[in-house]
């Protein structure tokens, strides 16, 4: 994707007219948050408060900020492990991802799933998923779901440029077309999977084509452009909700830092390549630079910048205060209530310590 | 076409086929629970492959009894979605055998939802599949991975013997909160039994049975093993004076080992048999428990039968020597009664 | 697919002038012998000469001979579960066919393979195969193989119209075409997928359009035309050969019988329907038209079909007086050879009769 | 980025990194042999998301070094047909977990080959992947499903502990005409080991080794297993005065038995251990197979270890609470010794 022109005096780029200033101004406070997250996540990995893999959104923002910007509350969202900013965007408090970064009790999946599986029910955001295309299956359920019991609202489902090679894409949008399902599925290209481009990858690297071979509409818009994202979206689910039919959106945008905090990133790509697009459609400049045409003011964005750093900072303290699973809850969850009963029996001859586990799923909050 | 069992209304203890059982289960609960459905290749217009659903849409219509396309990874990883917003769906793979293409939605997404999300959100759906072989099937399609749904925490794993417990086991696993992989098995779909109409109500999972008393020799088996067993329990008694207990397990995970070691306690031998490949199967798991939790009451090693340890082959006579037929349980029996002290 | 009209005296299909006589005349035998020898596969398959699953492909004989008769011998073949037809075409002699469904020693799987897994090393048959779309993977990579060996031959793979919706499709499309590789996908639409209609199983009912989500050629053809699907596969392979591009060829025909001998083939579709396609556009009877207009006579028919009956009888005598195979070689194929020495210290402890089996891989042929 | 061990031609004995050794090994093997060639996601630009593979497509070019599309199912299938036609494909898996969505074309299709096709093709294919646990990448990331692979008839699967071992099994596997899985594991790919350069032959499949001796106790284990027993083989030395025997399998499929079987008849006492989870796992086999070839020469139940049997959790406790840690490992030794008579 050719790098979009960054905004000149000459032109002022003001955004859509539409979207309310206040309203431009949360949503860019929230890519803020988003970015500083991102930065504050790989400094507390790289401090060793935060483990596992950590796969980090830097530069992707428009497209997740925008994305949700164009989703009602109550529309589910579904992603890959790349889900940090995401979560935020749906109304994850940073407090609570961050602890799950910690893999605290507070955390939204008490430190049970970490930095690829943030959820929360109560946001309607259902993960936060690992193996890659394998949360498609699962979010065209969540669409059959929503049918199944008459509600209105459509699924967003996010996936990654590399994911569209794996099977479960094909069965997924077969089914979504074949079944009518109000789901949206969101390709975010930032151009690789780990080190493989989309060129060394797929055979049809304009990814949104592929939608025509379930008769689904597809399209494919700048990822780091705010309003385009927000406007395709909108216009996708509407479609999703009203009639019944799924779509495939491809964002273009690019991620700035390593495939996870553990990769460089430069094995593939060079420096130059990295630079060049934070400096060409960065889309935090490129929002700010539509504020600032609409009056916002070098002081406002410090203090959003400020306010951005203060939640980070909180959250970290959150999450460094909030205690540590007990190691008695080591089973909890895994099954219903009511299970502990049924594997009472299982005891006799079991494997030294198995006996020691106990099933009943609360997890004491 | 087979016949549809009659309908509740018609209360009392009745006798009908495994697969009527089932039948009979499913569309209780789907009358019971506007949340529970049906999906998979072939259930409705078809009438189900081997025509456990047949009826069924007629009865509930093609939302609640759907049809798929062939895309075993697709549908089942639907099954998971719909549960996980509180539907109840009722997933049909035609065999065991094709689960092996949706592996990753069964072990890495349903077993997992549970505890990975910290028990925030459940996922309570029902995976119906036949296992087994006997038919000349063939190397791809006449497979038992039992054990290797068993040995996966998050999941349950039942697999009823009788017509009974079909019914009874398959509504307890309709009803629960967790992904339950119901095993039946192709041979057992014609099996006979009686079933009590007028008891509505679910079984309980985590319960073995002992379905037949014995003092000499315990036998631990599950699904159409089970059936053979009590065949050749009876071979055993009539011609050789054996007494012979059958504990059938039912529930693979959880898995009731009170009832194994408590007869093994009485009969201080065991025989462990199943349909599939013993080496690394569900005999190697009974085995391990019972010489652990039954080591000072054993008179001889625990013993296993299985299938042959080859792809199945097609002949007909290759095929009946790998199965575990009456004539080599009868001998392992006999091993078993006849080893060490 | 509108039936296509059978030629009248007023304008007679002579065929396509390019293929000989001669040539004409064989492929027709081969058509006739592949319905002669399905319909006594049936028959013994009634009389329990045969077991497991049987699935007869009647009515399609001119996409099976067809196919073939554009492939060079050098060409390797990978199909499905519904393979008789295509094995005879191949080359496979019906004796070693007939042996095969009645699993005796001298079918060309040693009776271990059955109705569903006929291959044939020497003919570069590699089968017969059970998974639906299983095949599909595995065809990709003899193609990649060919491409290995600088061998300048390619691969047909046959699929169903229902095996389109399997992730399997869609990782190897994918993957031939990213590697270019010298293979032909070739999707029999035979209107069903067990009984689900095309039309009920995929989005795109136009299955070779989804050749384009692979930047890959894709066609549909009359597939009870035989000089169409010739002319069609003979052209996809050249490009396969040599210019290493694959393709989707979809060709339309009809299963007469049900999906296999243990269905009878009418809870999804009507008498009237099956009818109506035999009487039109069968593929036999389209060919007879053709050679007599190219002057055979009825006596020449009759005595393609006497020869056709005489050669499938004859495989049925030899089959059954081919020996069963011997318990002792239960475990035979299973590994290489030389694996026995391997396996020899695994006896102790083992289960029950597993000592027995012997790993030797030679069937003693 | 991970230096490239030095080439053969530097003979004589070295250490180094079992990652290094793999390496080696496939430098070695496809020197010897062109039809040898590996494909995978990210061997070759990328060098490999565990580093095994890097410098080989700059070595060996594009074509022998193939980096794929995120297409498991399709690669591994690819690596069967190529293996049919008689090339030598080394297909490597990132982790164990994505397996699963390949399950099809390792358990229904490069296992059925030889024996469905009655011995007339092969598949000499051989699939790398690394298994294990903790490092907190959590329940989807973290399992270990050997005893899958282990039961299937048609495979073989072989699990190296030492980068001597790591380099000549893996020459085996890649000179062996049938479908191998070769297992490797996360942690194991930094231990450090002797190799003997000088000796390019390949191991032997099906034996297991000695790897230390002992008189009070025998311990099973295979890969990273093994180097825990190793340590806390020596801490019940130390501190507990106990004399332990480790026996390293190596191979799963084939199970030197006759090893094991021979070290408890000497200890009269076994705890096998595993990375994964053990109940319908690796261990039960073991212990199923040992209480029946060694009988009369138990002194306790044959114990096990492995995993605890939950989906694994992010958080480091609870992690570590999971593992087979040493201290877990000596406790499970110190009940086996005083178990029973
Ligand atoms: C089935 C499967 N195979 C491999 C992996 C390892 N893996 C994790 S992320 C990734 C790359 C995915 O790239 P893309 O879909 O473009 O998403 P992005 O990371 O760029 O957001 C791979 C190969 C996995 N998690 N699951
Ligand atoms: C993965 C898998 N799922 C289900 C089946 C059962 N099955 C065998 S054939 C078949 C229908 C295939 O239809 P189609 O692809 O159109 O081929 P046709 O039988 O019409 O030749 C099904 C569902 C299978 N063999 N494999
Ligand atoms: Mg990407
Ligand atoms: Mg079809």
């Amino acid at each position: 994707m050719p790098p979009t022109a960054a905004p000149t005096e000459s032109d002022p780029d003001v955004g859509n007219p539409q979207v309310p200033l206040d309203h431009r101004r949360s949503l860019y406070e929230t890519m803020v948050l988003s970015r500083v997250f991102e930065t504050e996540a790989e400094r507390q990995y790289k401090a060793a408060k935060i483990g596992g893999y950590c796969h980090l959104s830097s530069g992707q923002e428009a497209t997740s900020v925008g994305v949700v910007a164009a989703m009602e509350p109550e529309d589910i969202l579904v992603t890959g492990y790349r889900c940090h900013g995401f979560a935020l965007a749906k109304g994850l408090s940073a407090d609570s991802v961050m602890a799950e970064l910690f893999g605290r009790e507070d955390g939204c999946a008490h430190g049970r799933g970490g930095s690829m599986h943030i959820m929360d029910v109560g946001s309607n955001f259902y993960g936060g998923w690992g193996i890659v295309a394998g949360q498609l299956p699962v979010a065209t359920g969540l669409a059959l779901g929503l049918v199944r019991q008459g509600r209105d609202q459509a699924v967003v489902c996010e996936l990654g440029d590399g994911a569209v090679n794996m099977g479960a894409w094909h069965e997924s949008l077969n089914l979504a077309s074949l079944w009518n399902l109000p789901i949206v599925f969101l390709v975010v290209n930032n151009v690789y999977g780990m080190g493989t481009s989309v060129e060394r990858a797929s055979a049809e690297p304009d990814i949104y084509k592929r939608a025509a071979s379930y008769r689904m509409a597809g399209e494919r818009v700048d990822g780091n452009n705010l309003d385009a994202v927000i406007e395709a979206t909108g216009r996708l689910l509407k479609i999703a909700r009203e009639d019944r039919r799924p779509a495939v959106l491809e964002t273009m945008t690019y991620r700035y830092r390593g495939h996870s905090v553990a990769d460089a990133g430069l094995a593939y790509r060079t420096k130059e390549e990295v630079a060049a697009r934070r400096e060409n459609g960065d889309p935090l400049t490129r929002e700010r630079a539509r504020l600032a045409a609409q009056g916002l003011t070098d002081e406002d964005f410090d203090r959003i910048d400020d306010e951005a750093k203060r939640v980070v900072a909180a959250a970290v303290e959150f999450a460094d205060a909030s205690p540590e699973p007990a190691v008695e809850t080591l089973a909890a969850g895994m099954y219903a209530p009511g299970s502990a009963e049924q594997f009472e029996r299982m005891r006799p001859g079991s494997p030294f310590g198995e006996e020691a586990l106990t099933f009943d799923s609360g997890l004491g909050r | 076409m087979t016949p549809v069992a009659e309908k509740p209304e018609a209360a009392g203890v009745v006798e009908m086929t495994y697969r009527e059982a089932l039948r009979l289960a499913m569309r209780e609960e789907m009358e019971r629970d506007e949340r529970v459905f049906i999906m998979g290749e072939e259930v409705g217009l078809f009438e189900g492959s081997y025509k456990v659903t047949a009826g069924l849409m007629d009865e509930f219509g093609e939302d609640r009894v759907r049809d798929t396309p062939i895309s075993e990874e697709g549908f089942v990883g639907a099954g998971v979605g719909a549960a996980m917003l509180g539907e109840r769906p009722i997933v049909e793979i035609m065999t065991l055998n094709f689960l092996l293409v949706a592996m990753d939605q069964v072990i890495n997404h349903a077993a997992k939802i549970g505890a990975m999300f910290g028990g925030e959100v459940r996922c309570p759906m029902v995976i119906r599949t036949p296992n087994g072989a006997g038919n000349q099937l063939t190397a791809q399609h006449s497979q038992s991975f039992d054990g290797w749904f068993a040995g996966t925490p998050g999941l349950k794993v039942v697999a009823p013997a009788s017509p009974a417990d079909a019914r009874s086991l398959l509504k307890a696993a309709i009803r629960d909160d967790d992904p339950v992989l119901f095993i039946e098995n192709l041979p057992i779909y014609k099996e006979k039994g009686e079933v009590d109409l007028s008891d509505d109500s679910a079984g309980e999972i985590g319960r073995a049975a002992i379905v037949r008393e014995g003092s000499d020799l315990t036998i631990v088996s599950h699904s159409f093993a089970t059936v053979r067993a009590l065949k050749a329990a009876k071979t055993l008694e009539q011609e050789h004076g054996a007494s012979v207990e059958v504990v059938d397990l039912r529930s693979l995970r959880p898995l009731d080992t009170q009832t194994i070691a408590e007869s093994v306690a009485r009969t201080n031998r065991a025989l462990c048999i199943e349909e599939g490949w013993p080496s690394y199967g569900v005999t190697a798991e009974i085995a391990a428990r019972i010489q652990k939790a039954c080591f000072d009451d054993l008179d001889a090693p625990v013993e296993r039968v299985g299938m042959a340890e080859v792809p199945l082959p097609y002949s007909k006579p290759l095929e009946l020597a790998a199965m575990p037929g009456e004539a080599r349980l009868v001998d392992a029996a006999l091993a078993t009664l006849e080893g060490s002290r």
